[in-house]
């Protein structure tokens, strides 16, 4: 199946506790992500989605099942850096992420490290900065950015590497909502101009509203897959488990639950405007 | 406020000083040092002030922040002068009892004076006009060869760094743990010194905690971004050997060989 | 969630780039205890020192105190100290012992041990550097008062560490 | 407790090329038992008025009366400003320390002076605002719980205070939709049951429509707005957006259908006043 960039096959994975007891994080998950796509993944505190992704990435491997990026084994030691070159990972707080002081030798460090010819690393630098929109910040210390700025940054070090595909764990998590819509814009670029396949783990349902697949996750399973249309319809399974759904669709679903009969998968605003304009 | 600290006494301009590699400059320090301990004549000091004299003046350092570096140890220069005045038996000039101030003493004061002003002045020449990123960079290239012996150059550059990039961080979250704990009511004031002491921990435990999350994260992150240590690593910006550290090792090695020639010199005091 | 004890450098080397700033930190700039004598104060960088002395395996914790307080050196104004510094500071880590408790007697004793030879190897230091031994040694004799403050911070710190169950997770063993 | 800000101005850095003026001549009343948002963009200075509230900041010029008291006044017993005042700071699990929780909740109160009994009493009833069982969690160390439940432990402990006043800076900040709500109610359910003033601050237009009784809407260090939140949003959409804010999803939505021709209200901040509305539109139209 040459256009599944990711596949999970029959994933469990257990951590050891400290009582030396197995914690089951994971429990028999399947998922396939096909190149390009753009799935968001959401679910509880403590549903899994981080060692999920950590498992994507090679940072963890799995304790039963098989994880193959891009063709690729995650077991398979020889292929560690190949598949975290292909996978990228951006993780929630956006300062422990960063490691160098300067803005510029930040996004150098993953070339750095992949031994990339200094001159190559450089064009590269300056490409993945102009195309997270950070250009001219790439003299600056980290620690002088607002939070949208410094995620942007922590993008940029992991396109720099050129990956095919970026692993998004609650990157917007930390940040105010200018400093989210910033970063959300970004990935959707990276996403629809870069052919980036994207997975983003969000607490926030609006930002689910675009993705081309919607996962939800429970306990270690995958309980709910489909387009956002679909998985958000499902009102009151989501609300059982501790999520949400974006605001205009529980407002299409209190409509409807009044005798107003309009779709029930309505995720924005001018969606509803729409609906309501066509039902007069 | 906490956040405004700066690692280093970095002066930024731009001068020929400023612009010399980090390495050559680490060393070329290290040599005057070393020629400071060699000189044995008043005269000498001659030469030495008027090198760094032109140093400075290249390097375009106003005058009041080398002043600046000397100031902390004002009583430490004024003490050891004291005790070199009375301490050094000679020629007595004046006495008081036991208390005598010999010819041998003066000279030994100043003398030693001066050889620890110009120790101060060499050493801010550096920090004033490198970064401390430059010099973590000048540091492992100038260690590089010890790479040969199993020394962890590349893993104590890294340190480095990292170190300097989390300082700000951490000094951020220290103000913010200390505030919450302030409005819980500890007293980090406290007049009393064990209370204090005692008062570390509910501000010490929670910087430590997190310290310890950011490694985890950060290590991570570094994982994911394929960090393997120094073997095989490349890097953007190279060092670049021109001219001027040319020119600089060959000042550093005629100003050398000055200072150890006039040690043997015979004449003057 | 610590993947200290499984065999990550990565994890260790940050740890110590953190305990190294946090060293940095409190020798130069936070939580100066002042006191009486001659209005000085003490920094209790120091006492980091000794946790990163118990809390890493030892080449690391020795290197986290030569940078840490080198760092301190040269931003406050030391910087002719920064070569003593990088020598003497990691000799400190040594009196150490890692084990099932950090305040245990034997590591009090080294805290005693290294404030003392701390002490003296600075004295040699300085006592070179200002070209004088006499006044080198009044003015260590005055700044034991450093030392003495250092462990009694680390034990403070210690039994903190050694009640809390997080903390002693990450100690490296 | 009422609140009296009086021409309140503050400047970072003062006197130093870079200083910064965080707070410029503010001035409001809150009144006792009132239920506050503090809103505004990034940097607009909702952290320097929230630390002048309990005195870790203090005014450049101006004043902050607590019910009559000032509490800028110099020499001022700062333990007298935190018994009035709590503040449950941004991330407040960061600042949790101690082996148990029951001993981290006492933090607070001991440093108040007070004696054992009277401790142990606010312990345990603060444990129960928080929603935690006190014999089952009291000997837990707060490090073993989840995000949410840390959260609450770290509320509990400024509670433990018993303040008169409440602040909480983005109390929900990186939690899940769950999380966050359970965090709102046991605010709500506080300021009902104990009649605590709350102000809070977040950055979530829809959950301060639904919450606060008073939004104060902060920009570039001064107040922007203040009044009811049905007041402060109503024909100020531009403004609010000019400012960097967004307005509730359905205050946009009721917008939108008036430009369309409906002849909806146009101060709707809830999803349910959405629906009623929508409903008597429709309704009205067959
Ligand atoms: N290192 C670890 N050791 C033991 N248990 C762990 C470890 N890391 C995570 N867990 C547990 O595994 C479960 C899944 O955690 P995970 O971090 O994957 O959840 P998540 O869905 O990412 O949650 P969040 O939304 O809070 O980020 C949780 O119950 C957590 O407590
Ligand atoms: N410690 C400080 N030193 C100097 N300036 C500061 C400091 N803290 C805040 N400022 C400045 O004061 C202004 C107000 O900051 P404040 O933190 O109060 O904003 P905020 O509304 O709480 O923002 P956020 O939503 O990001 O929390 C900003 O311009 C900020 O840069
Ligand atoms: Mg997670
Ligand atoms: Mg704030």
């Amino acid at each position: 199946m040459a256009d599944n960039i990711i596949e999970v096959k029959n994933l469990s994975f257990d951590y050891e506790t400290e009582e030396g007891d197995k914690y089951r994080a994971i429990d028999g998950l399947s998922l396939e992500v096909k190149k390009g796509e753009f799935v968001v993944i959401i679910g509880h505190n403590g549903s899994g989605k981080s060692t999920l992704s950590k498992n994507l990435n090679a940072i963890l491997v799995p304790t039963e099942g098989d994880i193959l990026v891009n063709g690729m084994n995650t077991k398979d030691e020889d292929k560690l850096w190949d598949i975290r070159q292909t996978a990228g990972m951006v993780f929630q707080n956006p300062d422990n992420q960063i490691v160098a002081t300067i803005v510029e030798e930040d996004v150098a460090f993953g070339p750095e490290n992949l031994g990339i010819e200094p001159a190559e690393i450089r064009k590269r630098v300056e490409e993945s900065l102009k195309s997270v929109g950070i250009y001219e910040f790439k003299d600056r210390q980290p620690h002088l950015l607002s939070g949208g700025q410094k995620q942007r940054v922590a993008i940029a070090g992991i396109i720099a590497m050129k990956p095919n595909c970026i692993i998004f764990d609650e990157a917007t998590a930390m940040l105010d909502p200018s400093g989210r819509k910033e970063v959300m814009k970004t990935i959707k670029k990276l996403n629809r101009e870069d052919n980036i396949t994207t997975i983003h783990i969000t607490h926030f349902m609006e930002e689910a509203v675009d993705a081309d697949r919607v996962i939800v996750m429970e306990k270690g399973k995958k309980v709910l897959e489909g387009t956002p249309r679909e998985v958000f319809k499902e009102i009151e399974m989501l609300k059982n488990i501790g999520l949400d759904v974006p605001y205009m669709t529980e407002l299409s679903y209190m409509l409807n639950k009044e005798g107003i009969k309009i779709k029930d998968d309505i995720l924005t605003v001018d969606e509803m405007v729409e609906e309501l304009c066509q039902l007069q | 406020m906490l956040k405004d600290i700066t690692v280093g006494q970095f002066y930024p301009a731009n001068s020929p000083v400023h612009r010399l590699d980090a390495g050559i400059k680490l060393i070329a320090t290290f040599v005057f040092m070393v020629s400071i301990f060699l000189v044995n004549r008043f005269y000498v000091y001659g030469i030495v002030v008027a090198v760094l004299a032109a140093i400075i003046a290249a390097s375009k350092i106003p005058g009041k922040y080398i002043i600046k570096g000397i100031k902390p140890l004002r009583w430490i220069i004024l003490f050891t002068m004291i005790i070199n005045m009375f301490f050094i038996p000679g020629e007595v000039l004046w006495a008081l009892g036991p208390a005598k101030i010999t010819v041998e003493g003066i000279r030994q004061a100043f003398f030693m004076s001066i050889r620890l002003i110009l120790l101060i002045v060499g050493t801010s020449v550096l920090t004033l006009t490198t970064s401390p990123i430059a010099l973590t960079d000048g540091i492992e290239r100038v260690l590089s060869p010890l790479k040969k012996v199993g020394f962890p150059v590349h893993e104590l550059a890294m340190m480095m760094t990292i170190a300097l990039r989390f300082i700000p961080t951490l000094l951020d979250e220290t103000d913010k743990i200390m505030k919450a704990q302030m409005s819980r009511g500890a007293d980090f004031e406290s007049k009393n010194i064990m209370n204090r002491a005692k008062n570390l921990v509910p501000l010490l435990v929670p910087l430590f905690i997190s310290a310890f999350r950011r490694a985890d994260e950060l290590s991570m992150a570094m994982d994911a971004r394929c960090y393997r240590g120094g073997d095989n690593r490349t890097k953007m910006k190279e060092a670049v050997i021109g001219k001027p550290e040319y020119t600089a090792v060959f000042i550093t090695i005629v100003y050398m060989a000055a200072i150890i020639a006039l040690r043997f010199v015979k004449v003057g005091i | 969630m610590s993947n200290l004890n499984s065999k990550n450098n990565n994890n260790i080397l940050v740890l110590s780039s953190l305990l190294a700033a946090l060293i940095f930190i409190t020798t130069g700039y936070i939580l100066h205890i002042p006191m009486g004598i001659n209005g000085g104060y003490v920094h209790i960088g120091d006492a980091f020192i000794y946790l990163s002395a118990v809390i890493l395996p030892t080449p690391y914790a020795m290197a986290t105190a030569a940078v840490g307080a080198r760092l301190a050196d040269i931003s406050t104004g030391s910087a002719i100290w920064a070569i003593p510094t990088i020598i003497i500071k990691p000799i400190l880590v040594l009196f150490f012992k890692k084990g099932e408790k950090i305040v245990s007697k034997r590591n009090i004793i080294g805290s005693i041990f290294a404030g003392i030879i701390g002490t003296v190897l600075y004295m040699i230091a300085e006592g070179v550097i200002i070209g004088n031994f006499w006044s080198a040694f009044i003015l260590s004799t005055i700044g034991m008062i450093q030392p003495i403050g250092s462990s009694i911070v680390f034990i403070i710190l210690g039994f903190a560490f050694d009640k809390s169950s997080i903390l002693h997770k990450y100690i490296y063993r | 407790m009422s609140i009296t800000v009086k021409n309140l101005t503050y400047i970072y850095d003062q006197g130093m090329p870079f200083e910064s003026r965080a707070l410029d001549d503010v001035s409001f009343e809150i009144k006792d038992g009132d239920f506050v948002g503090l809103i505004g963009h990034t940097g607009s200075g909702k952290s320097t008025l929230i630390q002048h509230m309990n005195g870790l900041l203090k005014p450049s010029s101006g004043q902050i009366l607590i019910n009559g008291f000032d509490i800028t006044e110099k020499n001022l017993n700062l333990t007298e400003i935190r018994k009035r005042v709590g503040v449950v700071f941004q991330y407040p699990e960061y600042q949790l320390f101690e082996e148990t929780i029951e001993k981290d909740i006492a933090f607070g109160p001991s440093n108040l002076g007070l004696d054992e009994e009277e401790i142990s009493r606010r312990v345990k009833e603060s444990m129960k605002s928080v929603g935690l069982d006190y014999e089952t969690y009291k000997d837990k160390s707060p490090f073993e719980l989840s995000g949410g439940q840390k959260r609450r432990v770290a509320i509990a402990g400024v509670i433990a205070m018993e303040p008169e006043v409440l602040i909480l800076d983005e109390p929900t900040a990186g939690l899940d939709p769950g999380g966050r709500e359970e965090i709102f109610s046991l605010i709500k359910d506080l300021h009902d049951r104990k009649n605590i003033t709350v102000i809070l601050s977040s950055h979530s237009m829809d959950d301060m429509a639904r919450l606060s009784k008073t939004l104060i809407v902060m920009n570039r260090g001064k107040v922007e707005f203040m009044g009811s939140p049905r007041e402060v949003f109503k024909g100020n959409t531009k403004r609010l957006k000019e400012i960097g804010l967004d307005v509730p999803q359905v205050l946009e939505l009721a917008i939108k259908l008036r430009e369309k021709g409906f002849d909806i209200r146009e101060d709707i901040i809830t999803s349910e006043e959405a629906r009623d509305e929508i409903i008597r539109v429709m309704r009205g139209r067959k």
